[in-house]
Formats: C-alpha cells, sequence, structure tokens
C-alpha cells in the first residue's frame, strides 16, 4: 500500500517485539497488584519471564497417542496472537496489515487460536482435556454475538469495521466516547475480553483443582517449550486486548498513519501505560470476586449481549449530527 | 457550559440511566439493586441540573438538586431499611422468569422503546428529544421488573424506575418541569415508599417473609 | 466499602524475606540453571496431613512462599519437582511412581516431614512400602514431624536460590 | 458395511464371486465416470455461458404442445457450473465408494442421471421445462436416497422425504401456474417482460407459495424436517450431491422467481426482503443449534446444510430488502455474499460428506460417541474433513470465511438514517449470524475434534483404514475449491461479477465489491485480504516455532509419554469426553430450544441407599419443530385417512361406481 511507509513499519514490528517483551510483564504485574492486595509480597513483575526462560529449558514430552494437532497447537495460538499484535493500531495507526484484516478478521483470529486450543484439548484424550475444550468452546460460542455486535456497535461512527478507521474516527471526535453507545460497547467488550482471556468471574487462572478449570484443563498435557509457548500466547492475548480496548475507547497518544520517531516513541509509552492501568484495575477487580458457577456464565454473556445490542441501538439512535 | 458538553452530558446521563435499569434486571442481590437505583437517581437529575445550567434556569436547577435529594438519596435509604435482614429476604432467590430470558427480554423491550419513540423524536430533534428513548426504555423495564419479581423491595424498585423512567420522559420531552410539578411528584412516590415500608413491615410480621406469592393465601 | 478498607488496614502481611541462602554446601542447584522460579506437584503417599497444614501455611500469606518463585502446580507436566509427604503405603507407591515419570527432565524431588524422609512413626507397617527415600531418589529433606512452614520454606530457597 | 452383504443367503463359489467383484467395479467406474465427466461438462457449460453470453435450446418434438426449452442464463450458468464441480469430485469419489460399499447398480445408473436432471433445473428457460425438470430431479433422488431400502430408518426417512417433496411440488406447480397465467406466457422472457402488470396480491401468492416449496428444498424451518432424515440415510456421495447441489436449487427458485422475474417490473416490497431474512436467521439459529448437539456425524452435517442455507437467504433477504430501500451498492454486497456462501459451502459440504462416508465405509460409524482416533489410522481423511470443518466454522482460513465477512459487512454498512425498520432489523440480523458463527465451530470442533482425534472409543474405529485413491482423489478436489474460496476468493471475483451485472434488479448495476487481492467494498471504507492473512499466519507460526527453540541446547532430548493419568497406571478410552458430554453444557444453556428428553436414574444396592450401584444417564435428542408441528399434523391427517378408508370396502363395483359418478359430477359442473 501507499501509505506503507518505513516508519509505520518499524511501530509494526515495535509493537510485535514489545508485546513478545511485555506480556509476561503485564501478567507478573497483575499478580503481584493481587498479591499486595491480599497481603502477601508476591513473587515480583519479573515471575513470568522466570518461569518461561525454565520451562523453555525443560523436555518437551510428547503423550502417547496424539497427533501433530496437539504439537502446532500451542504455535498456532502464539501465532495468530502475534499476527494480531502486528495488525492492532497500538502504537501507531498504518500497521500496513491494517486493510489485510478488520476487526471482524481478528476476532476471527482470535478465535483461530482458541480452536486450535480445544482441538488440542481434545486430542490428548484425557477426561480433563475435554472437558476443559467443551467448557471452553461453549463460552467462545456465546462470546461470538457479543463481540461481532460490539463490533458493529463500534463500526457505526467511523463507518468501517477497519480498526484504523475505528481508532481513527474516535480520536477526531473524543465526544463520540462518551455517548451511551460507546459506553455500553465498552462494558460489553469488557466482559467478553474477560470471559475469552479466562479471568474472573468467568474461569480462575490459579485454580490447581481440575474440576473447575476451563482453559487450564485443556493444557494439562503440555510440559517444557510447548506449555512456555501456551503461558506465553496467553499472556500476549490477554495484553493485546487490553490494549484493543484501550484505544479503542481512550484513543489518545496514538502515533499516525506515517508516525515519527518521536511519535512512535510517545505511542510507545503512552500504550504500555495504558495496558498497565487496564491490566491493574482488572486484578484489582478480581480481588473482590469470585469465579462463578459455570452455568451462570450465560448469564453474564447475555447480560453482556443485551449490552452491546443496547450499544448498537444507541449508536444508531443517538447519532448525534457531528457537525 | 458548551453545546457539546451539554449533549455529552445529556448523552451520558441517558445512557447511565438506561444502564442502572438493565443491571437492575441482571442482578438479584436486594441491596445492590437498591444501590443501583440510587444510582439511577442521579442520572436522573443530572438531565434537568445539565439544561438547568445550560438554559441558565434556576427553577430547574433546584428541580434537579431536589429530584438529587430525594430519589438518589433519601428514596434508596428508606428503601434500604425496608430491606430485611434475612438472607432469604436479601436474594431474590428465584425469579419468576429466570435470568438470561429477562435480559433478552429487557433487550426486546428496549429495541421496541427505540422503534416507537421515533415519531417523537422527529416531531422536535434535539439532543434532548434523542434521549427519550432511553428514558421510554426504563419504562418498559420498570414495568417488567414489577411483573417478575417476588420481593416486595424488588417490586417497590420497580415501582420507582417506573417513576423514574415517567420523570426523565418528561424532562426531555418538556425541556423542565414546573418545580411544582416535580415536587407534587416526588411526593407522591415518597408516601407510596412510606406506605410500602409499613406493608413491608406488616408482611413480615404475619407471614416471616415479603415474598408476594405468599398473598395468594389472603384469597379466601 | 469495606473489603478496600479491611485491604488497607491489613496491609502487607507477609513477614520480610531473610537472606538468600548462599552456602553451596547446603543448596542445590536449580534444576534447569534458571534461579527463582520452582513448580511443584504435590504428592501425599500416606500422610497424616500435618505436613500437608504446614506445606498449606508455607503458602498463605504470612510466609508466602511465592515470594521466592515457588508455585504448586495441578499437573506433574507443568512441575519441576515432587514435593512428596508421608510414608510410601502399597496403594500410594504405584501413583507415586507414575507421578514422577510425567515430570519432564530436568526435575528434583523434596521429601517434607519425618515420614518421607525415613518413615517416623510408621516405619516398618505392615501397609507401608517404605520411606520416600527409600523408593525414589531424593534431593532435598525436610525433617520435622511436621517440619514447620519456615523450614519448608528454607529448604524450598535452598532449590530455588532466591 | 455388514448389512449389504447379508442379502446373500447363499455362499457364491469363487469364480462367480470374482465375475461379480470385476462387473462390480465396472460399474462403479462406469457410474462415477460419467458422473464426472457430466460434471466437467456442466462446469465448462457454466462458465461459458457466464463469460460468453446466455445459450437457448428449443427441443419442440420432447414434450407435447409447449416443447422443452432450455435457456441458460449467467445466473443459472453459476448454478451449473456449482453442481457440475460437485458432481466431478463426487464422480471420482464414487468410483472407489461404490467397490467398498457395494452400491447396487440400480442407484449406481440413477446417479448420472440425477447429476443430469440437477444441471438442467437452472437451465430450464419456461415453467413447463422447470417443473419437468424438478420433477425428475425430486424423483431421481429420491430414488437414490432409497437405495439401502432394507434398512427400515431408509425407508422411513425416504416417506418423509417422498411425502414432503412433493408438498413442495405442489406448491411450486401453484405459483408457476399463477405467474405463467399472469404473465401470459410459459417462457420466462415472456413472463419477465410482462411481470410489471402482474397484480399485488398475484405477485404475495406467488412469493409465499415459491418461498414455501423453494424453502422446503433448500432445508428451511420449518421445512426441514426431510432434510436431516434423508440426507444421513442416502450413501454418502448422494449425501453430499444432494447437501451441496440440490438444496442449492431452492436458492436458485428464490432468486430466479421471486428476485428475478418478478422484481423485473417493480421493486419488491419490504415485507419481502424482510420474511426472507426472518426465515434464514431462524433457521441459521435453529439449524446450527441442532449441529451443536447432534452426535451423528452425517446428521450434524445435514443440519449444518438447514444452518447455511439460512445463512445464505438471510443474505438474499438483506440484498431484497437494502434494494427495496434503494440502497443498491450494499444489497450487490448481500448478494455477492450470497452467492459466495453458495460457491464455498457446495466445496466445503461435498468435502465434508465425502470425508464422512469415507469413516462409514472404513468403520460403519456415524455415531460420533464410538469414533475417534481417525487421525493415526485415516491420515488423508483427517486432513480432508479438517479443511472442510474449518470452512464450516466461518474461520479465517476457512472456506466460509470471506462470504460471511461479506454478509456482516453488508448488514454493518446498511444505510440508517430514517429507516426504523433497517435500524431494527440489522443489529438483530448481525447477532443471528453471530450466534450461528459461534456455534458452527462448536459443532465443527466436536465433529472434527472428538470424531478424529483423540483414542478410539469402539472396536470398529480401532480397525479402521484409509480410504482408497480415487476416493481421495474426489476429495483432493473438494479440498482444492475449499483453499481457492479461503485464501483466493479473487479466482471467483470475475464471475460472480458476470452474474451480479446479469441481476439488474440486486443492484446489479451498482459495483459490486472488488474481489482483488485485497476484498475491498465500494461506497464504504473496508477490506479484507484472506490470501495475506494465511501467508502472515503461517509466518507469524513458523516465528514463534522459533521462538520456543530459544533455550533449546540446555534441554533433555524430547520424550514421548503415557497420558498423565491423575496417578493411575492407564486411562480407558471410555473415560474421554464424547460427543454427547462435549455439547451438553450447550445443551442445557439452550434447553428452552432444544428441549431434549434427558432422564438419570439411579440404582442402590438393597443393603444401604448411601451405596449406588449404578447410575443410568440417557439423553435423546429429537428435533423440537418436527415433534411440535409434524406430529400433530400427521396425526390429523391419519385420523382424517382412518375415515376416509370407510369409503374403501374392496368392491370393484363400487369403485367403478365411483370413477362414473366422478366423471357425471365433472360434466355437469364444466358444461
Amino acid at each position: 500500500m501507499s501509505a506503507m511507509s518505513v516508519m509505520s513499519v518499524v511501530a509494526t514490528l515495535l509493537q510485535v517485539v514489545a508485546v513478545l517483551v511485555g506480556a509476561p510483564l503485564v501478567v507478573g504485574g497483575m499478580r503481584q497488584v493481587r498479591a499486595r492486595l491480599e497481603g502477601r509480597a508476591g513473587g515480583g513483575v519479573g515471575q513470568p519471564w522466570r518461569d518461561l526462560r525454565k520451562q523453555l529449558r525443560k523436555q518437551q514430552i510428547t503423550p502417547l497417542g496424539t497427533t501433530v494437532v496437539f504439537a502446532l497447537a500451542p504455535a498456532v495460538v502464539a501465532g495468530t496472537t502475534l499476527l494480531i499484535a502486528a495488525i492492532l493500531p497500538l502504537i501507531s495507526l498504518g500497521s500496513p496489515l491494517d486493510p489485510a484484516a478488520d476487526l471482524f478478521g481478528v476476532v476471527g483470529l482470535l478465535f483461530l487460536g482458541t480452536v486450535a486450543l480445544t482441538l488440542a484439548g481434545l486430542d490428548t484424550g484425557t477426561a480433563f482435556g475435554g472437558m476443559g475444550s467443551s467448557r471452553e468452546i461453549t463460552i467462545a460460542a456465546l462470546v461470538e454475538p457479543t463481540i461481532l455486535l460490539a463490533v458493529f456497535a463500534l463500526s457505526v461512527p467511523g463507518q468501517s469495521a477497519n480498526l484504523a478507521a475505528i481508532v481513527a474516527a474516535a480520536a477526531d471526535n473524543p465526544g463520540q466516547l462518551v455517548s451511551p453507545g460507546s459506553l455500553l460497547a465498552f462494558v460489553a467488550l469488557a466482559i467478553v475480553i474477560i470471559a475469552e482471556t479466562g479471568r474472573l468471574p468467568v474461569d480462575n487462572p490459579s485454580t490447581h483443582l481440575e474440576l473447575t478449570m476451563i482453559h487450564e484443563a485443556m493444557v494439562l498435557e503440555y510440559a517444557g517449550p510447548r506449555l512456555a509457548l501456551v503461558e506465553w500466547a496467553s499472556a500476549m492475548r490477554l495484553t493485546v486486548l487490553l490494549g484493543l480496548m484501550a484505544n479503542l475507547f481512550l484513543p489518545w497518544g496514538i502515533a499516525g498513519a506515517d508516525p515519527s520517531p518521536l511519535g512512535i516513541l510517545i505511542g510507545f509509552v503512552v500504550i504500555s501505560l495504558k495496558i498497565l492501568v487496564l491490566a491493574g484495575a482488572l486484578a484489582a477487580g478480581e480481588v473482590f470476586i469470585a469465579k462463578l458457577r459455570y452455568f451462570r456464565v450465560p448469564e453474564l454473556l447475555a447480560g453482556s449481549f443485551l449490552l452491546a445490542l443496547l450499544a448498537v441501538t444507541a449508536s444508531y439512535f443517538f447519532a448525534t449530527p457531528t457537525n | 457550559m458548551t453545546q457539546a458538553i451539554y449533549n455529552g452530558v445529556l448523552n451520558l446521563a441517558a445512557g447511565a440511566f438506561l444502564l442502572a435499569a438493565v443491571l437492575v434486571v441482571w442482578r438479584r442481590e436486594v441491596r445492590a439493586i437498591v444501590r443501583l437505583l440510587a444510582w439511577q437517581g442521579l442520572a436522573l437529575a443530572a438531565i434537568p441540573l445539565a439544561e438547568g445550567i445550560y438554559q441558565d434556569d434556576a427553577a430547574l436547577i433546584a428541580v434537579g438538586v431536589v429530584v438529587l435529594l430525594l430519589r438518589a438519596v433519601a428514596l434508596p435509604l428508606l428503601l434500604a431499611r425496608a430491606v430485611g435482614t434475612e438472607a432469604h429476604e436479601r436474594r431474590e432467590s428465584t425469579p419468576l422468569v429466570n435470568t438470561t430470558t429477562s435480559l433478552l427480554i429487557t433487550a426486546a423491550l428496549t429495541v421496541l422503546a427505540y422503534a416507537v419513540t421515533r415519531p417523537v423524536i422527529a416531531l422536535d430533534p434535539s439532543p434532548a428529544t434523542r434521549a427519550v428513548p432511553a428514558a421510554f426504555a426504563v419504562i418498559l423495564i420498570a414495568v417488567f421488573v414489577m411483573v417478575s419479581r417476588r420481593q416486595a423491595v424488588s417490586q417497590a424498585v420497580g415501582f420507582m424506575m417506573l417513576d423514574n423512567g415517567i420523570a426523565a420522559t418528561a424532562f426531555l420531552i418538556t425541556s423542565g418541569v414546573p418545580l411544582i410539578v416535580e415536587l407534587g411528584a416526588s411526593l407522591d412516590v415518597l408516601f407510596a415508599v412510606l406506605v410500602l415500608g409499613l406493608l413491608t413491615g406488616h408482611m413480615r410480621a404475619t407471614f416471616g417473609g415479603t415474598d408476594l406469592d405468599q398473598l395468594r393465601e389472603l384469597r379466601g | 466499602m469495606s473489603w478496600t478498607s479491611k485491604i488497607r488496614r491489613v496491609g502487607r502481611m507477609a513477614e520480610p524475606a531473610t537472606p538468600t541462602p548462599t552456602n553451596p554446601a547446603n543448596t542445590v542447584e536449580p534444576p534447569t540453571g534458571v534461579t527463582g522460579s520452582l513448580q511443584l506437584r504435590h504428592v501425599d503417599c500416606g500422610s497424616c496431613n500435618g505436613c500437608e497444614l504446614e506445606i498449606a501455611g508455607a503458602f498463605s500469606a504470612v510466609y508466602d512462599a511465592e515470594q521466592f518463585g515457588v508455585r504448586v502446580v495441578a499437573s506433574p507436566r507443568h512441575a519441576d519437582g515432587l514435593i512428596a509427604t508421608g510414608v510410601v503405603t502399597r496403594n500410594m507407591h504405584q501413583p507415586l511412581l507414575n507421578t514422577l515419570n510425567s515430570i519432564p527432565q530436568p526435575r528434583v524431588v523434596i521429601a517434607v516431614g519425618d515420614c518421607a524422609v525415613d518413615g517416623g512413626a510408621f516405619a516398618g507397617g505392615y501397609a507401608v512400602v517404605g520411606s520416600v527415600a527409600d523408593v525414589i531418589p531424593v534431593d532435598v529433606r525436610v525433617p520435622g514431624c511436621p517440619p514447620s512452614p519456615a523450614e519448608i520454606i528454607a529448604a524450598l530457597r535452598t532449590v530455588t536460590g532466591r | 458395511m455388514t448389512t449389504a452383504l447379508h442379502e446373500f443367503p447363499t455362499v457364491p463359489t469363487p469364480g462367480q464371486t470374482l465375475r461379480a467383484a470385476r462387473r462390480a467395479r465396472v460399474h462403479a467406474v462406469l457410474s462415477g465416470g460419467l458422473t464426472a465427466a457430466l460434471g466437467t461438462v456442466g462446469v465448462a457449460l457454466g462458465l461459458s455461458v457466464i463469460f460468453g453470453g446466455p445459450r437457448e435450446l428449443r427441443v419442440g418434438w420432447l414434450l407435447p404442445l409447449v416443447g422443452v426449452q432450455l435457456n441458460l442464463d449467467a445466473l443459472g450458468g453459476l448454478f451449473v457450473a456449482v453442481t457440475g464441480a460437485v458432481s466431478a469430485a463426487v464422480g471420482i469419489y464414487t468410483v472407489g465408494y461404490a467397490r467398498r460399499e457395494h452400491l447396487a447398480r440400480f442407484p449406481l445408473t440413477v446417479l448420472p442421471l440425477f447429476v443430469a436432471a440437477m444441471m438442467l433445473v437452472p437451465a430450464a428457460g419456461s415453467v413447463t421445462t422447470f417443473l419437468l425438470t424438478w420433477e425428475l430431479m425430486a424423483a431421481a433422488s429420491l430414488v437414490l436416497v432409497l437405495s439401502e431400502h432394507h434398512r427400515a430408518e431408509v425407508r422411513s426417512a425416504g416417506v418423509f422425504y417422498a411425502v414432503m417433496t412433493q408438498l413442495g411440488f405442489a406448491a411450486i406447480l401453484l405459483a408457476l401456474v399463477l405467474l405463467s397465467a399472469a404473465g401470459g406466457g410459459d417462457s420466462f422472457d415472456t413472463i419477465s417482460a410482462s411481470s410489471g402488470d402482474i397484480p399485488s396480491g398475484t405477485r404475495t401468492a406467488i412469493f409465499l407459495l415459491t418461498l414455501l416449496g423453494f424453502g422446503s428444498k433448500a432445508g428451511l424451518l420449518p421445512l426441514h424436517a426431510w432434510l436431516p432424515r434423508a440426507h444421513p440415510e442416502a450413501p454418502s456421495p448422494v449425501s453430499a450431491l444432494m447437501s451441496a447441489a440440490m438444496v442449492n436449487m431452492g436458492i436458485y427458485g428464490i432468486i430466479r422467481f421471486d428476485l428475478d422475474i418478478l422484481g423485473q417490473g417493480h421493486p419488491s416490497p419490504h415485507w419481502w426482503g424482510l420474511t426472507l431474512m426472518i426465515f434464514g436467521a431462524v433457521s441459521a439459529v435453529f439449524g446450527v443449534l441442532q449441529a451443536s448437539v447432534a452426535t451423528d456425524l452425517k446428521r450434524l452435517l445435514a443440519y449444518s446444510t438447514t444452518e447455511n442455507m439460512g445463512l445464505i437467504t438471510l443474505a438474499l433477504g438483506a440484498a431484497a430488502l437494502l434494494s427495496s430501500y434503494g440502497a443498491m451498492a450494499v444489497a450487490a454486497l448481500a448478494m455477492t455474499a450470497a452467492l459466495l456462501l453458495i460457491l464455498s459451502h457446495a466445496a466445503f459440504k461435498t468435502l465434508a460428506f465425502l470425508a464422512a462416508g469415507s469413516v462409514l465405509a472404513a468403520t460403519g460409524l456415524r455415531d460420533l460417541d464410538k469414533l475417534g482416533g481417525l487421525a493415526r489410522r485415516m491420515p488423508g481423511t483427517t486432513v480432508m474433513f479438517g479443511i472442510a470443518a474449518l470452512g464450516a466454522s466461518g474461520l479465517p482460513l476457512g472456506a466460509g470465511f470471506v462470504g460471511e465477512w461479506l454478509l456482516l459487512q453488508s448488514l454493518i454498512h446498511s444505510p440508517h438514517d430514517d429507516t426504523t425498520l433497517l435500524m431494527l432489523v440489522m443489529p438483530l440480523s448481525v447477532g443471528a449470524v453471530a450466534l450461528t458463527t459461534g456455534l458452527g465451530i462448536a459443532a465443527m470442533v466436536k465433529a472434527f475434534g472428538v470424531g478424529f482425534l483423540a483414542r478410539p472409543r469402539s472396536a470398529a474405529a480401532e480397525a479402521a483404514r484409509e480410504a482408497p485413491a480415487s476416493m481421495l482423489t474426489g476429495m483432493g478436489l473438494a479440498a482444492a475449491a475449499c483453499t481457492v474460496s479461503a485464501v483466493a476468493p479473487v479466482l471467483f471475483g470475475p464471475l460472480l461479477e458476470r452474474v451480479l451485472t446479469a441481476l439488474p434488479t440486486l443492484g446489479g448495476e451498482a459495483a459490486g465489491p472488488m474481489l482483488g487481492a485485497y476484498l475491498r467494498l465500494p461506497g464504504v471504507t473496508g477490506s479484507i485480504a484472506p490470501g495475506l492473512i494465511a501467508v502472515a499466519l503461517v509466518v507469524a507460526v513458523l516465528l514463534a516455532l522459533a521462538l520456543a527453540r530459544w533455550g533449546g541446547r540446555h534441554r533433555p532430548a524430547a520424550v514421548q509419554a503415557p497420558l498423565w493419568a491423575c496417578g493411575a497406571d492407564s486411562l480407558s478410552p471410555r473415560m474421554q469426553y464424547t460427543a454427547t458430554s462435549f455439547a451438553e453444557p450447550l445443551q442445557r444453556v439452550f434447553d428452552n430450544v432444544l428441549r431434549p428428553e434427558t432422564d438419570v436414574e439411579v440404582t442402590h444396592y438393597a443393603e444401604s441407599q448411601y451405596l449406588v450401584e449404578k447410575v443410568t444417564y440417557r439423553t435423546l435428542q429429537a428435533d423440537p419443530v418436527e415433534q411440535r408441528l409434524y406430529t400433530p399434523v400427521v396425526r390429523a391427517v391419519t385420523a382424517w385417512a382412518q375415515y376416509v378408508r370407510r369409503a374403501h370396502p374392496g368392491s370393484v363395483h363400487l369403485y367403478l361406481a365411483y370413477g362414473a359418478i366422478g366423471l357425471l359430477v365433472v360434466l355437469v359442473v364444466a358444461r
């Protein structure tokens, strides 16, 4: 594309590298916030990185009877997440991949990762693997309507579902951001992101009880480098989704389509701050809530669907003439 | 206050107003519901306050202040006192319609509200009238809450949401209600809540709970 | 909200950490060479649950073993080591071996409590195969009946090196 | 299949067996080859019509009075080409399948006939010809469904299919008779020219009747009941033809008569589009819900057909609705989505049914609860089904993705200035499409993950072996089509553009979306590049694999180890999740719609009620629409038939008298 300048490529590469390096730190920060609120000292922000480095040095175990699906699923989850990190407007607007996939495409890629992991859970042929996959796919199926409706609501002001257009429209017209449609979409999207990344109250990421697991149950058989990839990928998913959320609703500070080096620097610092604040808020909120009973999760998702529907309706009907 | 800020505040208030109603449908904890009602009162009060400040109308600001005190503070406090201390009274344990279905019905009601208020907006398109569908949706949702809840307090919340919705519609369509009218309406609600408080007390004394289904026993 | 004020009032519960053990005589090289990260799979081979309580205490807010990089995990595939308690009963003999074999290399075995170290009060019992050390090679021993959380943490820190 | 062998009670001599085997091979090759050849001709013909202009053929002598009129235009050409492509793949596949499954000679003979009939339907240029070819197609397919008529389920499915297809035909017959009467002619051209003069009451009647007739052929709710019965019971190549090609004829009928011919005169009223959208959305959601809880592999695929036809109808409805509001550009988008969905659905559904057929041939099983572990035993088939499942789930890199993306784009870009209807319908439609996609993913993960991965759940699955080369080749063709529509829909670009231009009533004059390497939408901002995504994803996955090698020199050698059985020695395959348990959460969530019959029975030991002897869990997922809607109707019809039976005492004389009286009445009335 003509808009594809050297600097926008640099910004995109920086995004990918920053997500790769920063995602474990985000998770470490969230665990640290939780630990401090619980009165513990906590393992420190760098703990997930230590765990990752250690897992990468451990033996790889392939359970007997599994196929290439089990072997490749971690790479597919990580790959889709990296690709999403390259598409999203995190640091700058002009990712060369932006015209290649709009928000629907990004959601599709996200689900592709989820599907890869659920298939891996089934592939092991263990009771817990199947259980985790069944639960994960049920939640994913119920999350999809909310996500797509929220995308719809967000695409109304910018007249496009392409991410750069949505974020640019929001940045140009900050009044839209406090409109009911935008707020409702924010809440709806927050709920589905929580559900998709397996955070409380949908899933408890730190549970040890197999019977209460969703995401963890699927990956019980992974060891060593593949486990490292799975955990890395889930940290990256959380990070990019928080980044997406931050820039959809608080677009300030993002560099333009053809950024200057200073713009990239500012964009990088600003998005890091936004993600850290959002992650901290999420972790702090989790201290106060317990996991929902699995069969009450559909209620939560029906609620988020309602909010997303209201968001679309509101953004249609409220659409104040933006002179 | 500039036009843009006025628009923003009005939209925000309408959105929060509607959101509070939706959350009332969602939650089962009676205390949480009462708290949400207070938030809704706050959003309601923001409408006349914003209009008053925007139009420099002292009477409207006064109405806003009255609404704020009454609906965001006084009434929720009174209701909170009516909530029983027994565990089974603090939760809508078994609503007549399950939560998922309630939420879907709420969605349908809201969409309906948006559809039927189109002509009203078309009469006089302004930022205020554009928010009317939200207020109207709250009225419909309130009726639904009253239909589907068992606890007397949740019924009262439904009733107050109904009144909030009517008040919001009035504020938005007429761009302000005379102080005396608003006072009258609000006092009406206040009395209703007092009476409800008395009634729940009596019910608790008689039946040991405030589940309205038990009223059926009164039938000879 | 009452929870927020409680969080503020209590503040930090965990006791300040003592210096990292550095004496090479009684430390174990971290299995992978990465310090400060140790995931453990716990196996109760036939314990009286005294050691379990103390282990739970070690991971509580007061002792907070997590600050030294130690975590208990659900799957042995995710673990670097086995933390075993109690004497090995006949019924738990094979499961103990299965669990150990499911842990990817390199791995450590930590025996917690007198029973696990040398059989303790149950040594020679008719349902007992032996202590954990009799059945599998043990790298770290934590004697005591039961050992205190502080002793358990001290032993764990000789492995994590943190 | 064991049942097929039971038909030969006497043991044949070795010489006979050899000769029979050779004859069977010749039949298989002849029938399959002919089918494939017909298919190839169909593709060539379709493409030549699309790019070269319409062709006409009149055979006056074939049918008395009116003659047979064949008139192939771009729209018909598309459907002929799709049918041809499906038939080509199915034909090659049949060569191997017929021998493995011992297909009888009769169905093998009818197979090419069925394909020919299906390709004649879109080529029909007049009402009579259309009705003739339609009935030919229906009859041929019925014969094929009944191939394994010795099984009771097949006969029951056949009865269902026969009744419903004939009722549908009656509706179509009535509609077309009305149309040709009002339009003043038999040929479609004549009717189109004068369709503006058709009074609105007649138009409405024709619309409703065609919707009924063609909707039942396309498997739309509530006329879908035959589809999940007949498609699974037919031999798999026939299932593929029916599910990937024949159902399209229902869609063709709706486009041809309701949108094209009736749309020539004046724009259709808003409620036509709306009705189509509602039927489509309800069918899509219901179909996918049933698919997500189905445990029979072919039944699952059949319900997925209902789902996809629903989506296509939704897209058609959106196109009609939008064009009735004058939003031609977006209407063209919706129409492109519908056409692309037809193409991609044909590709992945052919593949899915063929793969299910090789599983059936290898194991004799359709029940997912008994399958599993096929990935190691039938790797080729597993890959094929994986491609099909990815296509059906509507995920990126899958065949269905681009079509669904276009549909969503057309829904979110509908104008929303002053039209309350659009403002209400479009968000709800997006919700319906999204729910369909989400549940579709669950259904396909179940079919692939439970059916092909994990460990075999029965001895039959354990003993499965790979399908022969001809079957794999047939599947390979369909897989290639899937891949093209997944990563390079650009190849379909010129094709769809020609078809769109030939449909002037649906915004054909407005520019359709540009299906280049980047799909760009005209008039609105929005683009996607499926090929680029595929390449980028491969790069990203390689990058992830490279990252996982980091620190590899410190790592002990990788090993294989038995599964972690929570300390126990081994896991029995029975401990795995089955299709039933996998779908149980969804079944519970949608309990109100699906209304499954579940039954838990706990037996205690006589000694103590605290000791459980066994727990029996039984669940039956029937089709709730069928139960609630069809059962009363069938019961009423049966009761009425019982009543009428009294007039049938068995006396020939009485019957002759009935005839005579009837004749007299006709003479008097028609005087």
